[in-house]
């Protein structure tokens, strides 16, 4: 009986699509798909915004004093005589991080690539709550709305750092930002509702839905890692929109959760943002990792190295990630024996790391490796995620925080784990998955020429920041140039900045293939890279509710290169594996 | 261009430098391991024609060595840096009877309550100077952080000295400036080390420029000092 | 929408199991409410008040989601999913709580 | 880890539950993160501002609020019952019971209503006329956390109204009765927060 329920609700849906209008098909669809492509145009358009406050941000910090050319086109209350004006750059720094974290990676990596690949990778024909999901999209837009307007109203944006670190943040006489900050709440409440709404989806979906015979260790690691990052979602965005509920009103009704002065407390919001926080991080970079994991494996052309190995590795980062959210707060008056405890638990979270680290190695170990775009990216993945993450280490151990606590060091940091890491692996997710949501390649010699530039000069801008952090440049300074200690680093900053403009620039030869090849590319076929996964084994773009029928999964998820398989080095998960004899799949 | 560590002028400075260079060391060695692998491993297993990739799933063991050797690294990191945590910050390890001075951030400046003649706070002999810390070298001396109105942070680079001032709240810190030999001693009241504090906490738009001058009297010279200004501020 | 969804919907959550005696919970509920309300205005040390007032609060949180939320005749992977948030909500209260 | 070659199994069966009840489980696991995030708070904040906080029953009014606990009480059974009916295919006894959890949700918002009025504009606090929001710790706490849990009640009472109308037009029976099953799980949860809120913001 229950096969032919299933049956019937696929049919319902393959044949819904012929008489759908336009708004219905593409607008407000219910269709996993193209939702994921929403969040795709939506994302890479914030990835843009993002980029260029970063822009603004690097050309006063290099040339404090010099004006900032076409500095006129801005209003007079961000860029006065040419230029930025001290507020203006506060703004520009928090919604950076703002913009960059909760409207461009954030909804990449889960929006665009959870939605896209958790119906198609576990064989369903769409997610559990199709409605649900098309809200999660919708609920973003007036984020996106309210982010962008914030720049525009009186006071200007917020202010305060991506932290929002109350009292600053929660009183406009002290901060000078009043709207703006209610705005960027209001905004970070709507994201936190999205990714919630999206998390109850992917986890029901994950649960529930996968195709006959896709057991919990038959998932590709992309979908665990997904899984993983929805259950982080589901239980710390709550946090933060309850506690950026009580900001609002310390800001508009006059309460005083976060004031001392009518007895509340500003640890308070450093402890439930980064309750929140810190998991925040670790869903920026799981679902990275899952598509490293599943890149690499297709690019070696061999299975993925110790895949239990990496599932648990990611199940113990992630529930780590919810006992050490203290070390953002070592040198913020917390008790310092807290600050013991947290040093540890931050510390064994490199012992999970470690492990996928080196299962990815052991993933190219003796493999054959072709180095097409997508696996140009993940091995750059990995090279720069170890770079943030072996930084982390230094931070994690409390007497050195001391020193480089809210330095550049720390923003060194941020970007070697989330530009090396989480775009790193968005860049290889988009030249991968691509051709499966398009129907054709992007364009190979650009996405290389991409690669290379992006993997230079995203060093020439991030590696010297652990230098001059070293030095002992604060983060969040406008003007570095006042301080005695920092006059020798100034030409540091100027390569900084320099190869930050190169950097951008090179997302639009990324932004020129990705538009280009929708018309021009290469048709791909439905399975471009020979991957086994159970998305390839289907026409490229799937249709409407992805199956004629329902695949059934035989076996793991990543067979490359088995040695009895006749004339291919691929086995996809709905093949039957009666050719391959038992045993010899063991090592 | 000078990428280093500022060098350092206090006790807490060298552990924490200690530190850093161990961490160094040991990450050091996990970056070349994993940067030269991965170069190796390209350069190595590159794609070859009638090649096929060698057919395995993983190993036990070697998922074992690389879950235990790193555990064990991190176990003893952790247990030294906690070691030298409560070296430095235990309430238990806070100098006894020592100089205290009252450190008040507020947008966007440093006001610094010197104990007066008689070398403690809260006395009438207190007095206030806005934007100047003066202390004396060869002699842990207490700051007592507040702040008045949001949160702001106390950092001294050449001290390795950083910690937040929260409103609403008292935090102490303690360090000392120790000075070499062969210091030079100027103006009238023997200064021999001159810095910045600087604010390591956004707090608005004067955040970048919230610096104070700080002065390292040798010991009689901060006496001197100490003993002029508080005269002045008497009158 | 498809196996996932199908498959149980008849036997498991049907005939599983008799009706809980929802009545005799609604009462118990009441009670507890009633003695709560009693317990609180006591003249006795005011923890032992508290500890009293929690217990009898989880208590009937329990009884609730054991019972009216047929928590109790799950099967035991969807116990799982409703017991997931506890530790972090633990790990949270405890913390923040440490510090004063 | 043979796993290429260990040929299909039976279908793993997700967990045995219908999608829609896991999805309301789900969802309310990040409900009970949203309440813990503010009842941390209210218990953190009050622990360290202990003063600024009444004697119990001081300021809030215990007896019309145990009243409304009761209400939510009744509720929370008329729901089971209306469950338990619809198993059965007791085409009236759905009707009449998700009708009387409907109006005994309402009424609570109603009690709750009555209680911000009479607090916000006339009671006596801490020297000033009435209790608001912005009277310090005890006032923000105090109508967050409940103003929270009555926005709750009032999505469950509209999403009741709807399931009332829809058995009213015989929608719910033996075969469908999972809208009322979730819709239950929702409210029972409400229920539960409720029964959490009341013992410590207005006993302890
Ligand atoms: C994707 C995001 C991401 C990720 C994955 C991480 C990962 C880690 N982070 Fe990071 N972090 C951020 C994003 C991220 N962080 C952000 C955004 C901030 C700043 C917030 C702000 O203030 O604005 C921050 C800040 C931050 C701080 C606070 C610093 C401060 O403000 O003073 C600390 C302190 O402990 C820290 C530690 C760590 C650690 C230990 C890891 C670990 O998970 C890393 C583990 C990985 C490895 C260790 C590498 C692989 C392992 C090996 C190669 C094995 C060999 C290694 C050893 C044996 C040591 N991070
Ligand atoms: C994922 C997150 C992310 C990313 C990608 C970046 C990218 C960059 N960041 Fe940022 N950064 C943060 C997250 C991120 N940052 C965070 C969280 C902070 C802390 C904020 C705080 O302190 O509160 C921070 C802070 C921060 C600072 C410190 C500010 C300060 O403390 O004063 C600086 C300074 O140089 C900086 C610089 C840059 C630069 C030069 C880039 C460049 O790499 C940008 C390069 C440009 C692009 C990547 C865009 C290219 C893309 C396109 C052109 C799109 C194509 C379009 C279509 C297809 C439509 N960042
Ligand atoms: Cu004070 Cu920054
Ligand atoms: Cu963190």
């Amino acid at each position: 009986m229950a096969t032919i329920v299933a049956e019937a609700t696929g049919q319902a849906i393959l044949h819904e699509t012929h008489e759908q209008s336009f708004l219905r098909k593409y607008v407000f669809s219910t269709d996993h798909k193209i939702i994921a492509v929403q969040f795709l145009i939506y994302t890479l358009f914030f990835l843009l915004v993002g980029g260029l406050l970063a822009m603004l941000m690097r050309y006063q910090i290099a040339w404090p004093a010099e004006q900032l050319p076409l500095g006129g086109i801005l209003p007079e209350s961000m860029v006065a005589g040419g230029y930025i004006l001290p507020e203006f750059f506060n703004s520009l720094l928090t919604m950076h991080g703002s913009v960059m974290v909760f409207l461009a990676i954030m909804p990449m990596l889960v929006g665009v690539w959870a939605n896209y690949l958790i119906p198609l990778q576990l064989g369903t024909h769409d997610m559990a709550f199709p409605r649900l999901n098309m809200l999660s999209f919708w609920v973003m837009v007036p984020a996106g709305i309210l982010t962008l307007c914030s720049f525009f109203v009186v006071g200007g944006a917020a202010g305060a750092g991506w932290t929002l670190y109350a009292p600053l943040s929660a009183r406009p006489d002290l901060s000078g930002v009043a709207l703006g900050q209610v705005m960027w709440l209001l905004a970070v409440v709507l994201v936190g509702l999205s990714s919630i709404l999206g998390s109850v989806n992917y986890i029901t979906t994950v649960i529930n839905l996968r195709a006959p015979g896709m057991t919990w260790m038959r998932m590709p690691l992309t979908v665990w890692s997904l899984f993983i990052t929805a259950i982080l979602g589901l239980l710390a965005m709550p946090v933060l929109s309850a506690a950026g509920i009580m900001l609002v009103f310390d800001q508009t009704l006059g309460t005083s959760f976060f004031l001392p002065d009518g007895g509340g407390q500003p640890l308070l919001w450093q402890h439930l943002f980064w309750f929140f926080g810190h998991p925040e991080v670790y869903i920026l970079i799981l679902p990275a990792m899952g598509i490293t994991s599943e890149i690499l494996s297709v690019g070696s052309r061999k299975p993925v190295f110790g895949y239990t190995a990496m599932v648990w590795a990611l199940i113990s980062i992630a529930f780590l990630g919810f006992i050490v959210w203290g070390h953002h707060m070592f040198q913020s008056g917390m008790d310092p024996g807290l600050g013991l405890a947290f040093t540890i638990s931050t510390l064994f979270i490199a012992v999970p790391s470690a492990i996928k680290t080196f299962n990815w190695m052991g993933t190219m170990w003796r493999g054959n490796l072709h180095f097409h775009t997508p696996m140009l990216f993940a091995i750059g993945f990995v090279a720069m995620f170890v770079i943030g993450g072996l930084s982390g280490i230094f931070m994690a151990s409390t007497p050195v925080d001391i020193y480089i606590h809210d330095t550049y060091f720390i923003v060194a940091h941020i970007h070697y784990v989330l530009f090396g890491g989480s775009l790193f692996a968005l860049f290889a997710g988009i030249y991968f998955w691509y051709p499966k949501m398009f129907g054709r390649l992007m364009n190979e010699r650009l996405g290389k020429i991409h690669f290379w530039i992006t993997l230079v000069f995203f060093n020439l801008v991030f590696f010297p920041m652990h230098g001059i952090g070293m030095v002992g440049m604060m983060r969040r300074i406008y003007d570095p140039t006042e301080y005695e200690h920092l006059a020798n680093i100034q030409d540091t900053n100027a390569l900084i900045s320099v190869s930050a403009f190169v950097l951008f620039a090179s997302g639009f030869l990324f932004a020129f293939n990705f538009f280009r090849s929708l018309k021009h590319g290469k048709k791909a076929g439905a399975n471009p890279w020979q991957a086994t996964t159970l998305e390839w084994q289907t026409p490229s773009p799937p249709k409407h509710g992805n199956w004629e029928e329902i695949p059934v999964v035989y076996h793991g998820p990543h067979e490359y290169s088995h040695p009895s398989l006749p004339d291919k080095d691929w086995l996809a998960q709905n093949e039957r594996p009666d050719i391959v004899t038992p045993a010899a799949g063991s090592h | 261009m000078d990428w280093a560590l500022p060098e350092n002028f206090s006790t807490q400075g060298e552990v924490i430098d200690q530190l850093f260079y161990i961490i160094l060391v040991l990450t050091g060695i996990g970056f070349l391991l994993v940067e030269g692998g991965i170069i190796w491993f390209c350069l190595k297993y590159r794609r070859r024609e009638g090649r096929s990739a060698h057919y395995t799933h993983g190993s036990n063991r070697l998922e074992i060595v690389w879950t235990v050797i790193p555990a064990v690294i991190i176990a003893i990191l952790g247990g030294y840096s906690g070691v030298v945590w409560q070296d430095l910050r235990s309430e238990s390890n806070r100098p006894q009877g020592g100089l205290e001075f009252k450190v008040v951030g507020k947008q966007f400046e440093w006001n610094v309550t010197y104990p007066g003649t008689d070398r403690t706070l809260g006395t009438e002999d207190d007095f206030v100077v806005r934007n100047q810390f003066h202390f004396p070298a060869d002699e842990m001396v207490t700051v007592l952080l507040e702040s008045e109105d949001v949160i702001h942070s106390f950092f001294i680079p050449q001290l390795r000295v950083k910690q937040d001032a929260l409103p609403g709240k008292t935090i102490a810190i303690w360090f000392d400036y120790k000075s070499s030999p062969s210091v030079r001693m100027e103006g009238e009241w023997e200064a021999i080390g001159n810095f910045q504090i600087a604010c390591a906490e956004l707090c608005g738009l004067g955040h970048y420029r919230m610096h104070a001058p700080v002065t390292v009297h040798t010991a009689a010279g901060f006496d001197a000092w100490l003993a002029s200004q508080a005269s002045a501020a008497a009158q | 929408m498809n196996q996932g969804d199908s498959r149980s919907a008849g036997a498991a959550d049907h005939d599983g199991h008799e009706h809980p005696k929802y009545m005799l919970i609604w009462l118990y509920l009441a009670i507890l409410t009633g003695l709560e309300v009693w317990a609180a205005g006591l003249p006795i040390a005011k923890w032992v008040i508290v500890a009293s007032l929690l217990i009898m609060a989880g208590w009937k949180a329990l009884l609730v989601a054991l019972y009216y939320m047929h928590l109790k005749f799950e099967p035991r992977r969807l116990k799982l999913v409703a017991l997931a948030p506890l530790p972090a909500v633990a790990i949270m209260i405890i913390v923040i709580l440490m510090e004063y | 880890m043979a796993q290429a070659t260990t040929a299909g199994r039976l279908p793993e069966r997700g967990i045995d539950v219908y999608t829609q009840k896991v999805g309301m489980w789900v969802f309310l696991c990040s409900e009970v993160m949203f309440f813990a995030g503010l009842i941390g708070s209210y218990v953190v904040l009050r622990y360290g501002a202990s003063d600024t906080w009444a004697e119990p029953g001081a300021v809030l009014a215990i007896n019309i609020t145990a009243f409304n606990t009761f209400l939510l009480i009744c509720s929370s059974v008329t729901m089971v019952k209306a469950f338990a009916h619809a198993q059965a295919g007791n085409q009236g006894k759905i009707k009449l019971y998700l009708l009387l959890t409907t109006l005994l949700g309402a009424a609570f918002l109603g009690v709750q209503v009555y209680e911000y009025t009479e607090l916000i504009l006339h009671k006596e606090w801490q020297g000033s006329h009435g209790f608001t929001p912005s009277a310090g710790l005890y006032g923000a706490t105090f109508f967050t956390m409940t103003g929270f849990h009555g926005f709750h009640v009032l999505l469950g009472v509209i999403c009741l109204a709807w399931a009332s109308i829809r058995a009213f037009k015989g929608h719910w029976g033996k075969d469908n009765t999972r809208g009322i099953e979730v819709l239950g799980l929702y409210w029972h949860f409400v229920d539960l927060v409720w029964i959490i809120l009341f013992t410590i913001v207005y006993l302890i």
